[in-house]
């Protein structure tokens, strides 16, 4: 009986059905060839908004966008970076701190076109640099649960309170570049160049905070699940919930760090097709697309915030903004410093 | 009594345990909301829908299949002999070979990737398909020889002779008598590494580009950056397929008489 | 050289041990050889050096006339049936039976008739479609034994081939065996560590010890003459007493020390000096004249009472007595003598 | 035969040295320095990668406390995964058995990043076991499951267990029930038996089991990644913060290469562990080979 195991047609069957994986493997979609240009981009980001800018974009133009998404802009440099020759991406979306970093290296980016740069006059400041161009920017909000927190966050010092023990989920340094770090230093009276007190202030957050997160779909389901009541996270974060029928309200404490996610271009045979691209999504309509399906501000001076964002919109001498060398020179040794003192 | 009472309970509780994420991870999969809610506000195959909808997860299934295939064939091939010679061979270093050939086994994931991730940045390497073949085949091979060096254990040598005795040289003993006695070993070797490449997170992710994204990767990165329950219909079709697969195998080999063999 | 079996001093070495050393032996064709002896005396291995499993490290092996030493085994046209049958358990009864014609490449027809003719004739007509798991270890080692016959090999090789089975199967599959061989005619070395199946069945017998054979004959000579004490003890004597020969007015008897004196027959001892005296049980008998003792011990062993006796100088015999006989109880008292025909001396 | 076993070894030749010179590579590299906002290294070459974690107490840390955890979790699954082995072992019912080692092997071989995200739900604190926890009034407050190391634990013990079982499974299969009847008929009791005999023949099993166990939750990556709410960092995950927010892959390599000699250290121990009680049991089988 043991050895009886596999009659002929059984065999015949199982044999066949391996045979036709590889056919059924092929049969199904497959991408196309010609004026195509890869986006390098978060999930969430596209399915948002980037997809439709792209369609209009297709049907403007005939160059089809292909989304290749990324978990996380550090690790869509490192698959950039590790690509060689032909990275097989054409615009990388990355945050303006990762970018000053990366757009160093000759080998892999491009300057942007003037076709790009000469749109700087009609974004806000900031917006343009030579390698790489502003699609977004966003101040660092708490989103809170209006079920779960009774009375409304106004100053950063607020999540130091005990009322909010075990609530909070607040990025890791290595998410929205030390932002959070940055924060607490800022609030804890020091800055940039002393960084000491956001360690200590960090240290002192710990017993409210539940996850120190590096993905904001996690944060996220925590806040979803109850897990934590506030987040420490950008306005689009807020949409998503709410689109979700879960009741958040969103502040703005001041100082307000304001970040950009960028855009560059990578040094590719497609680059001037992919420079249209990166200029389209600087025109109004799909500014305005990002205000109100992303719930991040435009960069275009010109293009009216999205309802929903009115109300957050940091009065510009409350924004602060970091030096983003000196962040890429020490975000290294402040992750594992973090890691150390305040993570374990 | 209350001893036995107590047995009974523990052993429900392990399994319960065992297969709770599994079952959970069905139900959620099933809920017709982006956040779990206990009890579901309803049920829907709407993330079924998602799935298949998606361009990233269907090329990602069609990667997967494709390399699981691949690697299952070549790794079977490359295992044969090699558990032949682990079993049979007459010379110095049989043990060092069998233990150098099973040490992928031991050693991280995430070191085996960076490490193929090096070598073929050296060797300039960047074909993805490639990278993840030649990864996975040797990332498997300990799990094939395992398995088929157990059926030849399990072998009569005897028959061998009276095969030879009989009039059969050597090469025809090996393909009517050996190979086909060899078949359990095959086939749970190559159920596992199927599996195990259908499942590999840690290697992968490190070597797939753009194009050879794998289910885990595109899951990963789905849920990194997405909350729905895309990825919990991903896993219990991927869970009714094994399952599938281990039911063939138990009617095939019989579970309980392929694990464990000596 | 003549057909049959020629083994001509084959030794085999592994590294430093000598498992087989000088075996010679001609076996005629159409009879049956027994390999006999213990455990680890290169019985086996000689077996399997006839087969083609093991190089010899010396000799020469001819097989009807061919020397073969150097012939790999599938070309030797020996057939073997193994201790523990050997049947390839993926294949049916008759896949099994017919792969050796198969190898030899035979029409389909041919094949099906001959195989059908070979398990006829061990009884398994009605099992050809059985897997080897299904069969009863009998019909397995009647299955392997048609596997062999059924190619008509130069030589059949038997390997314990009773070993497994019980003993009541043992003894009618050793009969059915040895009229199938006769019957064929087949050329057959058996190797076996049991002396009853060696004298049952056999034309030879070829006692082996330490790889080397000691005594080679046909079963009655080895049995009622064996040569040295390893073949006396391996053929089932009991009594095996150190002394000396001596003359004794016009015959010759023997002084066992402890014992006392035994008279010996005139054929077959020559001189005088010191011996060794081989008595089986059954040389002894109850004799008024003979050496005076008590028994023991007693154990019914079907037809008789084996006995054990302690005499009155010191010495311990075993001797079979008849159930009837009153005198089998413990403690009787008994006199005791050798039959002189029976009385087997060997060197010291 | 000479030539058979050189042509039988060519595909095992092949892999050993693809694998032995991706390892190579890799460890070059350790010895070098990143270029800066490249995926290149470059010299000189120097021992200072290696250095830099050896000499930094923090780091070490983290080496001790993956290493400290994989002992836990491995013992842990051992305790807990024997008797269920034994059980399969010896249950009567075949239908039992089967189901079991499906249970068994469906499990070992569901997706660790699935099982990862259904670990999250579950454990979360309007998860299951506290919504069953809080139901029952066993605790008032939720229990946090999750995003720290008891849930990183939970979820790698589920996963390790099918592993450790199936391994042992074997071994308590192989061993004739009639040493256990032997050893009730002398008198033992059943803990008796389990102490003094099952456990002891089936060691150099239970060693190996440990073996896997421990090689796994020392690699453990996606666990701690997804449930440890940037609170558990192993080393996998220290490797791979080197790789992708450092981008100092010669460091990561550099520490790779430690972890990978502490790792074969604790496995040559549990090995020689293996091999000794090997021949112990071995003993116990004694003559049965004739």
């Amino acid at each position: 009986m043991m050895t009886r195991f596999l009659t002929g047609a059984t065999r015949r069957a199982v044999l066949g059905a391996l045979a036709a994986l590889p056919l059924v493997a092929s049969a199904l979609p497959a991408s196309a060839d010609t004026d195509e240009i890869y986006v390098q981009i978060w999930g969430t980001t596209w399915q948002s908004a980037l997809q439709d800018i792209a369609e209009r974009f297709e049907d403007a133009t005939g160059i089809a966008v292909v989304p290749v998404t990324q978990a996380s802009s550090s690790e869509g440099l490192v698959r950039l970076q590790s690509a060689g020759e032909d990275p097989e991406i054409d615009v990388w979306f990355t945050t303006s701190s990762l970018a000053a970093r990366a757009t160093q290296n000759d080998d892999l980016f491009l300057d942007l076109p003037e076709s790009v740069t000469e749109l700087a006059p009609d974004l806000v400041a900031g917006a343009i640099a030579p390698r790489y161009a502003a699609a977004y920017f966003y101040p660092m909000s708490v989103i809170y649960r209006t079920d779960m927190v009774d009375a409304p966050i106004t100053t950063w010092k607020d999540l130091w309170d005990a009322r909010f023990a075990n609530s909070l989920a607040v990025p890791d340094v290595t998410t929205y570049a030390g932002r959070s770090l940055l924060i607490s230093a800022i609030a804890n009276g020091g800055s940039i160049d002393d960084i000491d007190p956001g360690f200590e202030g960090l240290k002192a957050l710990s017993p409210n905070v539940v996850m120190f997160y590096s993905s904001d779909a996690t944060a996220r389901q925590a806040l979803a699940q109850g897990e934590v009541s506030t987040l420490v996270a950008t306005p689009a974060q807020a949409k998503r919930m709410r689109d979700q029928g879960i009741e958040v309200e969103v502040a703005t404490p001041a100082p307000t760090p304001m970040l950009f996610d960028v855009m560059t271009l990578v040094d590719t045979p497609r680059a001037d097709a992919a420079a249209k691209f990166i200029a389209y999504v600087l025109s109004p309509e799909s500014q305005k697309l990002i205000s109100e399906r992303l719930n991040q501000f435009p960069v275009r001076k010109d293009t009216p915030v999205a309802e929903a964002l009115q109300s957050i919109k940091p009065d510009p001498e409350n924004t602060i903004s970091f030096d983003e060398a000196k962040v890429n020179a020490n975000i290294g040794e402040w992750n594992e410093r973090f890691q150390r003192e305040v993570a374990q | 009594m209350i001893s036995r009472i107590l047995w009974r309970t523990y052993l429900a509780a392990f399994f319960v345990f065992l297969l709770g994420p599994v079952a959970f991870i069905a139900l959620y999969s099933l809920n017709d909301a982006v956040y779990f809610q206990l009890p579901p506000p309803g049920l829907s195959l709407r993330w079924y829908g998602e799935f298949f909808d998606s361009r990233i997860f269907t090329r990602a299934l069609k990667n997967t299949l494709l390399l699981s295939t691949t690697v299952t064939v070549i790794c079977l091939l490359f295992a044969v002999p090699t558990a032949h010679l682990v079993v049979r061979g007459h010379f110095r270093g049989r043990e060092l070979l069998n233990n150098l050939i099973l040490s992928p086994l031991i050693m991280p994931g995430v070191v085996t990737g960076i490490a193929f991730l090096s070598a073929f940045g050296v060797l300039d390497i960047r074909d993805g398909f490639f990278r993840l073949t030649v990864a996975m085949t040797i990332f498997c091979l300990p799990f094939a020889v395992r398995a088929i060096s157990a059926s030849y254990h399990g072998l009569n040598r005897q028959a061998e002779e009276a095969a030879r005795n009989l009039g059969a040289t050597r090469l025809q003993t090996w393909c009517k008598v050996l190979l086909p006695q060899l078949r359990p070993g095959l086939m749970a070797g190559g159920v596992f590494i199927f599996v195990e490449t259908v499942d590999n997170f840690s290697i992968n992710v490190f070597l797939a580009d753009r194009a050879s994204k794998t289910l885990p990767i595109a899951a990963y990165e789905h849920i990194r950056d997405f909350d729905d329950p895309t990825v919990a219909a991903m896993a219990t079709l991927l869970s009714i397929v094994t399952i599938a697969l281990v039911a063939l195998m138990d009617r095939l080999v019989g579970l309980d008489r392929f694990i464990g063999q000596k | 050289m003549s057909d049959g079996v020629h083994l001509q001093d084959i030794g085999k070495d592994y590294d430093t041990v000598t498992a087989v050393d000088q075996v010679a032996l001609d076996l005629p064709k159409g009879t049956l050889l027994t390999l006999l002896g213990p455990s680890g005396c290169g019985k086996t291995t000689v077996l399997r050096m006839i087969a083609g499993f093991v190089d010899p490290s010396r000799g020469k092996i001819v097989l009807d006339g061919t020397d073969v030493t150097r012939v790999p085994p599938e070309k030797r046209g020996t057939a073997m049936v193994f201790q523990n049958y050997a049947l390839f358990p993926h294949m049916t009864v008759f896949d099994n039976v017919a792969f050796g014609l198969r190898l030899r490449r035979q029409k389909r027809a041919a094949i099906a008739n001959k195989v059908k003719a070979a398990l006829d004739l061990v009884h398994l007509a009605d099992f050809a479609k059985r897997y080897p798991a299904e069969l009863s270890g009998g019909q397995q080692q009647r299955a392997a034994l048609a596997r062999c016959l059924v190619i008509e090999p130069r030589v059949l090789l038997l390997d314990e081939p009773f070993g497994a089975l019980d003993r009541h199967l043992r003894e009618s599959m050793q009969t059915e065996l040895r009229k199938l061989q006769q019957q064929l005619a087949i050329t057959t070395v058996l190797v076996t560590h049991d002396q009853q199946e060696a004298l049952a069945l056999s034309d030879y017998v070829a006692v082996m010890n330490r790889g080397r054979v000691e005594q080679f004959g046909p079963p009655r000579e080895v049995y009622d003459r064996p040569r040295s004490r390893f073949v006396a003890d391996f053929m089932g004597v009991s009594n095996v007493l150190a002394g000396r020969v001596r003359v004794h007015g016009e015959g010759r008897i023997f002084e066992a020390t402890g014992y006392g004196a035994f008279r010996l027959s005139e054929n077959g001892t020559e001189g005088e000096g010191d011996a060794l005296l081989a008595l089986r049980p059954d040389a002894l008998r109850l004799d008024p004249e003979g050496l005076p003792g008590v028994v023991h011990f007693s154990a019914l062993t079907g037809a008789h009472y084996v006995c054990e006796v302690r005499l009155d100088a010191g010495g311990e015999l075993t001797l079979n007595l008849p159930r009837s006989d009153p005198r089998s109880a413990p403690g009787s008292r008994i006199n005791v003598s050798a039959d002189p025909a029976e009385a087997v001396i060997l060197p010291a | 035969m000479r030539i058979s076993q050189l042509l039988l070894g060519f595909p095992a030749a092949l892999i050993l040295s693809v694998l032995f010179g991706a390892y190579a590579v890799f460890f070059a590299v350790g010895l070098l320095t990143a270029v800066p906002n490249t995926a290149d290294v470059a010299g000189p070459v120097t021992l200072d990668n290696y250095a830099r974690f050896l000499f930094e107490p923090s780091y070490l840390a983290i080496l001790w406390r993956t290493l400290w955890l994989s002992t836990l979790l491995a013992v842990l699954t051992a305790v807990l995964g024997y008797p269920v082995a034994y059980f399969i072992a010896r249950t009567p019912s075949s239908f039992l058995r089967r189901f079991m080692l499906g249970a068994l092997v469906v499990t070992m071989l569901a997706g660790s990043v699935s099982r990862a995200y259904s670990w999250l739900v579950i454990l979360g604190n309007r998860g299951l076991i506290n919504s069953f926890l809080l139901w029952t009034g066993l605790t008032d407050k939720t229990v946090p499951l999750v995003y720290n190391e008891l849930g990183v634990s939970i979820a790698l013990v589920h996963f390790l267990l099918p592993f450790f079982v199936l391994t042992v499974f074997g071994a308590i299969k192989n061993l004739p029930t009639s040493l256990e009847e032997s050893a009730r008929n002398l008198g033992a009791g059943r803990a008796r038996v389990m102490a003094k005999i099952v456990i002891p023949l089936t060691f150099p099993a239970i060693a190996g089991g440990l073996a896997i166990v421990f090689s796994l939750a020392m690699s453990a990556f996606v666990f701690p990644l997804v449930l440890g709410g940037g609170r558990v960092r192993l080393l996998s995950n220290f490797i791979y913060d080197q790789v992708f927010v450092a981008f100092d892959r010669p460091f990561a390599a550099a520490v790779s290469l430690i972890f990978l000699v502490v790792a074969l250290t604790a496995l040559m121990l549990l090995t020689l562990l293996q091999n000794h009680t090997r021949r112990l049991a071995a003993g116990g089988f004694g003559g049965k080979g004739a």
